[in-house]
């Protein structure tokens, strides 16, 4: 990790420190804890997509079972929410790799329509077993986290809670991509034949990584469960991967920062919209098709590019993040 | 003197095509010995299969008397043989030095759990890895333009670059695609006076070469390839004048 | 050339979205007016886009229609009456963020809906706790049972529309029957009560099928109903694919009676279905057939009155979603008037609400009861020449 | 009923559903086999054929015939149009970057369709009555037939299409090999949008043609697009004669599950069977075309 990412590292921590004494109208900071738990997907996600180049349609699905599965054993089996988290994210992680050992052998369009009907096998499953999820309306009353008898049932508490788990993963992950790991994983994207020739085990690795996002997104699920306390399907549908999606696009697929920052900026930015009701998923979609268009490397540093350099980054930027991704 | 690498009637079908048909050869420690051969012979498949691309659908690989027929590709590379590429395979997404630290890979040990927690065992080993590629960075002469982005770099560089990975995994047999392809006469140059220098380094090289002079400078031996059998080999003047090569370049026009 | 097309792009997308800005500010600014008192500030969470969109929508309209007319009069004892509106878009996410932000930013007194019966249920740790009354437009049975203090509804019970579906069929000897629900929360409820209820009136379910809410063709689950000695089918959903097993029921020569739920309410449902709709029974507030409602029934007035308002306001049917919304509404400003702005006594205000005429019956609320209706508030309907009209 | 009687139904039931994917999975086809890129807007053509017929002949009140042209021009246009504008500008996109720019595609659409439409449910009168025919005592509605015979128009047209005309050669040589095409004067770029204007044009006769039994709304595509996408894969992406055939299977795959098994999982048999032909037979059952 270099110095870069050890202030910004720094310049976060302070800032999740000291937001909620600045603003500390519960509301802003259930935004603020929504987007630490769709953070942790999305930096399990810009790993996957960004470093390793592999997508995945069905990241909901994974945030669902870490959610149900955490959500059903406390709240019908009374099981601590800490085991529960712990056996949701064996539980996540198995599936994942059940179901990504055969995946990823896929490439693009195979791989992208795989994960996106493993996701919507999950949904159907969570509506059809409706003696354990309560099918399509769902079930509630799941328990919140208990340390001792300090219960994180306030969103302040929560928002803590949260966010020191967005950190150390955060600072697990940026350790990840600056190691021998997270440089097999980039190579991965590079170029898969001379990654596989320079002695990388790309099969193992696209595996690992893809249980490793699936567990982010378990953890993330888990953290969802016990804070709203109610779960039905709609939640994990694909629209959602799509949301997730987007937060990885718009803030530069190859950046775990950009990821958090894609998160915040969709998140916070479509709470603000209200008022848009009808038109969000028409300004939803237009957002997306010009980013992919025009800033294909993420507003951040599209912007940046544009704003420094003066020229419109499309061409040249388009060539050169997408021939990378050959 | 021991064969390193031996290829056994290697055979390969593509849908019907035989792209490479009872190709038998031997490569012996410390030579340089180059595949020549018209478009289409089967060079590149050879090469694929060695270095564990494709699955031969029959014959037999040796490389230091154990059979490798049918590993995968790391575990081949982890045993000893990289190669590069005709068509330059570098990592566009990453600096150069971080291209030939990929390299080291198969030589290091930290996998997931060590790397996310950043252990002791992990921080070592990075900087071992950091030290073996700066070193081998200005072996091949890139060592100033280690932390540039490698869209930057010239064919040349990005040639240089390729064969600087691949020596980072510590390779005994380095297998060359084209090394000399589409550079200029001195940059030709430079490359062979490279693949002699790796050659001292106690590295044998196989290589797959169009370019006739830099064959002939070389290698110490050659192997003609024509439709996916072995044509002649010998040392570089006796292929030269052997009149069923002469015959199929000139046939080939 | 190039660059000038590619800039052409860019100003087409920027002015396109600056259009839809502007249109929307535009409704904003012109919503605002000045106020003489302080405004009492009641929210309102709908699912108005999404795929429970229909339920919303009119609830979205009828508030605002509702908050319009009580400002036109003068208010609440001379307060205006501000209805802050949020979208749910049916999920549940967004209706905890919602429900908090009309407590937590706007502050209001009371919180009317959420439409559906997963938003409501996601919610209701959220203004027990915040201690707001909630007052849910949405069915299920969950939602008050057990009885929260702080959570009411307005729409009739499930249960209740099942108990008068079967009272029917004990009526008419019909005893075996087959059901076919959607796959949607009120779907799943409905199926829930269906199964709970039928040994209490000596009914047999002989075929138990579903369909999802995008489902195309029904006629596979539909043979095998027939294939059955079913003497009548319930379907049982809120989603227009419902309209789709009706029809299909008819052209597979299905000639045993097919009975809906009060999800059918809605005039459209009718159209889509045709002819094949004829004659199809199902219970459902009166609303959607005031005009064979006779003059002296007690709520012909206020249902006249809120149909040709909304008629003729926004020019599409009402629906009874939108009479939910109008009751729950009508109770808060009703709480309002008596009480004034404090949350604790709105809520024991309705707890104690008896005999409150509203669009779906007459509600009588107790400390055991958040629902305020039972079985009477339904009515059998039928289709007739392609309009509901009561069952005689 | 008897035990045939229903295996007949359902076979009736699930020809009527699978003649549905099969239409979608040929919009798939056409576009992926000039360009290498699965459409995931492709449902929303469909819809867009649906709910601008529906339009025509309520609001505009044109009669069904002269509606089906027009919109079917319109949603080619529409279909034209996408690909200038957002497929057009790029230059060797990667695989990811395709995959968002159609969904974010279709999700425009899909917004589009709502702020004109709204989100109620429409329908088409049937175009021939609704009077069911009676087959051995399982039933056939008039509307299946359209369907059946429109698709084989269709099929019919796009194989004289590819064989026969100068436009439909071409576009097949980009989907055997594009640089070769290039080379040998083709216009690539060209084919790209005409592969984009004709399956659109497809999408919109589908959409239009099961209207009548299928209803419509502006949140119909996505389903209709995964469930093509069975299809296509499990016929072999490319091949139209098997995208054909695996939508009348998973149709009727369905129509069984739902009749015999549990109609809540129907919708998962067909993306069990996608998943298990993507795992161990990814070049589908009938074709086999390169997979990676």
């Amino acid at each position: 990790m270099g110095k870069k990412n050890l202030f910004s590292l720094l310049v976060l921590g302070i800032m999740v420190m000291i937001l909620p004494l600045v603003i500390s109208n519960p509301y802003y900071l259930s935004i603020l804890i929504f987007v630490g738990i769709y953070s942790l997907i999305t930096i399990g996600l810009s790993l996957l997509m960004g470093y390793a180049g592999q997508i995945s349609l069905g990241q909901a699905a994974f945030f669902g079972i870490g959610a149900y599965t955490s959500g059903i054993l406390s709240t019908k089996f009374s099981l601590s929410p800490w085991l529960a988290l712990i056996i949701a994210i064996f539980v996540t992680g198995g599936i994942a790799f059940l179901i990504g050992t055969p995946a990823l052998r896929l490439k693009g369009h195979y791989l992208a329509m795989a994960t996106l009907a493993f996701g919507q096998i999950i949904f159907i499953i969570l509506n059809e077993e409706i003696a354990y999820t309560g099918g399509p309306s769902g079930f509630g009353q799941i328990p919140y986290f208990k340390l001792g008898n300090f219960v994180f049932n306030s969103d302040f508490r929560y928002y803590y809670f949260v966010w020191s788990i967005v950190l150390v993963v955060l600072i697990f992950s940026l350790n990840l991509i600056h190691s021998r790991v997270g440089r097999a994983l980039r190579s991965i994207h590079g170029s898969e034949i001379a990654a596989n020739v320079l002695g990388v085990n790309t099969a193992k690795y696209k595996i690992q990584v893809f249980v490793l996002s699936a567990i982010y997104a378990s953890i993330a699920g888990t953290l969802y469960a016990h804070f709203v306390t109610f779960l039905s399907p709609g939640t994990f549908s694909f629209s959602f991967s799509i949301a997730l999606l987007t937060m990885v696009v718009i803030g530069g697929m190859d950046s775990i920062w950009g990821a958090i920052m894609g998160t915040a900026l969709l998140t916070i930015l479509l709470e603000f919209l209200r008022i848009f009701h009808d038109y969000d998923i028409l300004i939803y979609g237009g957002v997306l098709l010009l980013i992919m268009i025009f800033l294909p490397e993420g507003v951040f540093k599209g912007l940046f590019n544009l704003i420094y350099k003066g020229n419109f980054p499309k061409n040249r930027l388009i060539k050169k993040s997408l021939e990378s991704r050959r | 003197m021991s064969p390193i690498l031996e290829v056994v009637a290697l055979r390969k079908e593509f849908g019907g095509v035989r792209a490479l048909d009872g190709v038998s050869f031997k490569v012996n420690q410390h030579q340089i010995k180059a595949i020549i051969g018209p478009n289409g012979a089967g060079k590149t498949t050879l090469f694929n299969i060695i270095s564990g691309l494709y699955f031969p659908t029959s014959g037999l690989i040796k490389f230091e008397n154990r059979e490798i027929t049918g590993l995968k590709p790391h575990l081949i590379t982890k045993r000893g043989i990289c190669r590069t590429f005709q068509n330059i395979q570098i990592f566009k997404n990453m600096t150069v030095l971080e291209n030939v630290m990929v390299g080291r890979h198969c030589r290091t040990r930290c996998e997931f759990l060590s790397t996310l927690m950043k252990l002791k065992r992990a921080r070592y080993e990075e900087e071992s890895i950091l030290a073996f590629s700066q070193k081998i960075l200005s072996f091949v002469g890139l060592k100033d333009r280690a932390f540039e982005s490698v869209s930057n770099l010239t064919i040349q560089e990005q040639k240089l670059l390729e064969i600087a990975r691949a020596l980072a995994t510590e390779p005994k047999l380095l297998l060359l695609d084209e090394p000399a392809a589409g550079l200029s006469i001195r940059e030709t140059e430079c490359i062979a006076e490279l693949i002699s220098r790796i050659r001292e380094r106690g590295i044998t090289i196989l290589l797959v070469e169009h370019d006739m002079n830099v064959v002939m400078e070389i290698s110490d031996e050659v192997i003609v390839l024509n439709s996916g059998r072995v044509l002649a080999e010998g040392a570089p003047r006796e292929i030269q004048n052997n009149k069923e090569v002469i015959a199929v370049y000139l046939g080939e026009g | 050339m190039r660059k000038k097309m590619r800039r052409g792009r860019i100003i087409l997308g920027i002015s396109f979205f600056l259009l839809i800005l502007a249109r929307v500010l535009a409704s904003q600014i012109l919503a605002g007016e000045d106020k003489p008192l302080k405004p009492y500030k009641v929210g309102a969470i709908f699912a108005i886009t999404g795929a429970a969109s229909w339920l919303g929508e009119p609830e979205r309209n009828t508030v605002k229609m509702i908050e319009e007319e009580i400002n036109a009069l003068g208010g609440i004892n001379g307060h205006p009456l501000k209805v802050i509106v949020e979208d749910t878009v049916g999920d549940e996410t967004k209706a905890v963020m919602a429900v908090k932000k009309l407590i937590e930013k706007d502050k209001v007194l009371a919180i009317v809906g959420p439409s559906r019966s997963g938003t409501t249920l996601a919610v209701i740790p959220i203004v027990e706790r915040a201690k707001i009354p909630l007052i849910s437009c949405a069915a299920a049975e969950a939602i008050v049972a057990p009885v929260k203090p702080w959570v009411f509804k307005t729409p009739q019970k499930d249960s209740d529309a099942v108990v008068k579906i079967y009272e029917y069929m004990n009526k008419h000897q019909i005893s075996k029957v087959a059901i076919i629900t959607g796959t949607t929360g009120f779907g799943s409820e409905g199926r829930k009560q269906l199964k709970k209820l039928a040994p209490e009136f000596g009914i047999t379910i002989v075929a138990d099928e579903t369909y999802g809410p995008k489902d195309t063709d029904m006629t596979a689950q539909l043979t095998r109903i027939k294939a059955t000695d079913a003497q009548a089918v319930i379907n049982w959903s809120i989603v227009p694919a419902q309209a789709i097993v009706v029809k299909n029921m008819r052209q597979l020569g299905m000639t045993i009676p097919l009975f809906q739920s009060h999800g059918f309410g809605n005039i459209k449902y009718a159209e889509m279905a045709g002819e094949a709709a004829e004659g199809l029974i199902f219970p459902a507030g009166r609303l959607l057939a005031v005009d064979t409602l006779p003059e002296t029934h007690p709520q012909k007035e206020v249902l006249t009155r809120y149909k040709e308002r909304y008629e003729s306001k926004y020019g599409e049917n009402v629906s009874t979603f939108g009479g939910h919304a109008w009751d729950a509404l009508q109770l808060v400003i009703l709480a309002l008037r008596a009480v004034g702005p404090d949350r604790e006594r709105i809520r024991v205000f309705i707890e104690n609400v008896k005999g409150f005429v509203g669009t779906g019956g007459i509600f009588y609320y107790s400390p055991e009861d958040h629902t305020g209706l039972n079985k009477e508030a339904f009515e059998m309907l039928t289709v007739k020449k392609g309009k509901f009209v009561v069952l005689k | 009923m008897s035990l045939g009687n229903q295996l007949l139904q359902y076979l009736f039931t699930g020809i009527t559903i699978g003649s549905i994917y099969g239409m979608v999975a040929l919009g798939f086809n056409i576009i992926y086999n000039s360009t290498g890129i699965i459409n995931l807007a492709q449902g929303e053509f469909v819809m867009l054929g649906g709910m601008i017929t529906i339009f025509l002949t309520t609001v505009v009140k044109l009669p069904l015939f002269l509606s089906f042209f027009l919109s079917v021009l319109l949603v080619t246009l529409i279909g034209a149009i996408f690909e200038r504008l957002a497929i057009h500008p790029l230059k060797s996109p990667s695989v990811i970057t395709l995959i968002i720019i159609t969904i974010a595609g279709s999700i425009l659409f899909k917004g589009g369709a709502m702020f004109l439409w709204g989100k109620e449910t429409f329908t088409l009168p049937s175009f021939s009555g609704e009077k069911p025919i009676f087959v051995l005592g399982a039933i056939i509605l008039p509307q299946t037939l359209w369907i059946l015979g429109i698709m084989g128009g269709v099929v019919l047209l796009l194989i004289f299409f590819f064989s026969f005309t100068r436009a439909g050669k071409a576009m097949k040589a980009c989907a055997v090999n594009r640089r070769a095409a290039n080379l040998v004067g083709i216009n690539v770029k060209l084919m790209v949008l005409f592969s984009f204007a004709l399956s659109a044009a497809i999408g919109a006769v589908a959409g239009i043609i099961i209207t009548p039994i299928a209803l419509m709304d502006y949140d119909r595509g996505t389903m209709l697009a995964i469930k093509g996408f069975c299809a296509a894969v499990l016929g072999g992406l490319g091949s139209n004669a098997g995208a054909v055939i695996a939508g009348f299977l998973i149709g009727i795959t369905e129509s069984l599950g739902a009749g015999f098994i549990s109609s809540g999982y129907k919708d998962a048999i067909a993306l069990v069977v996608l998943l298990a032909v993507l795992f161990f037979r990814p070049g589908g059952i009938l074709g086999n075309k390169e997979h990676t």
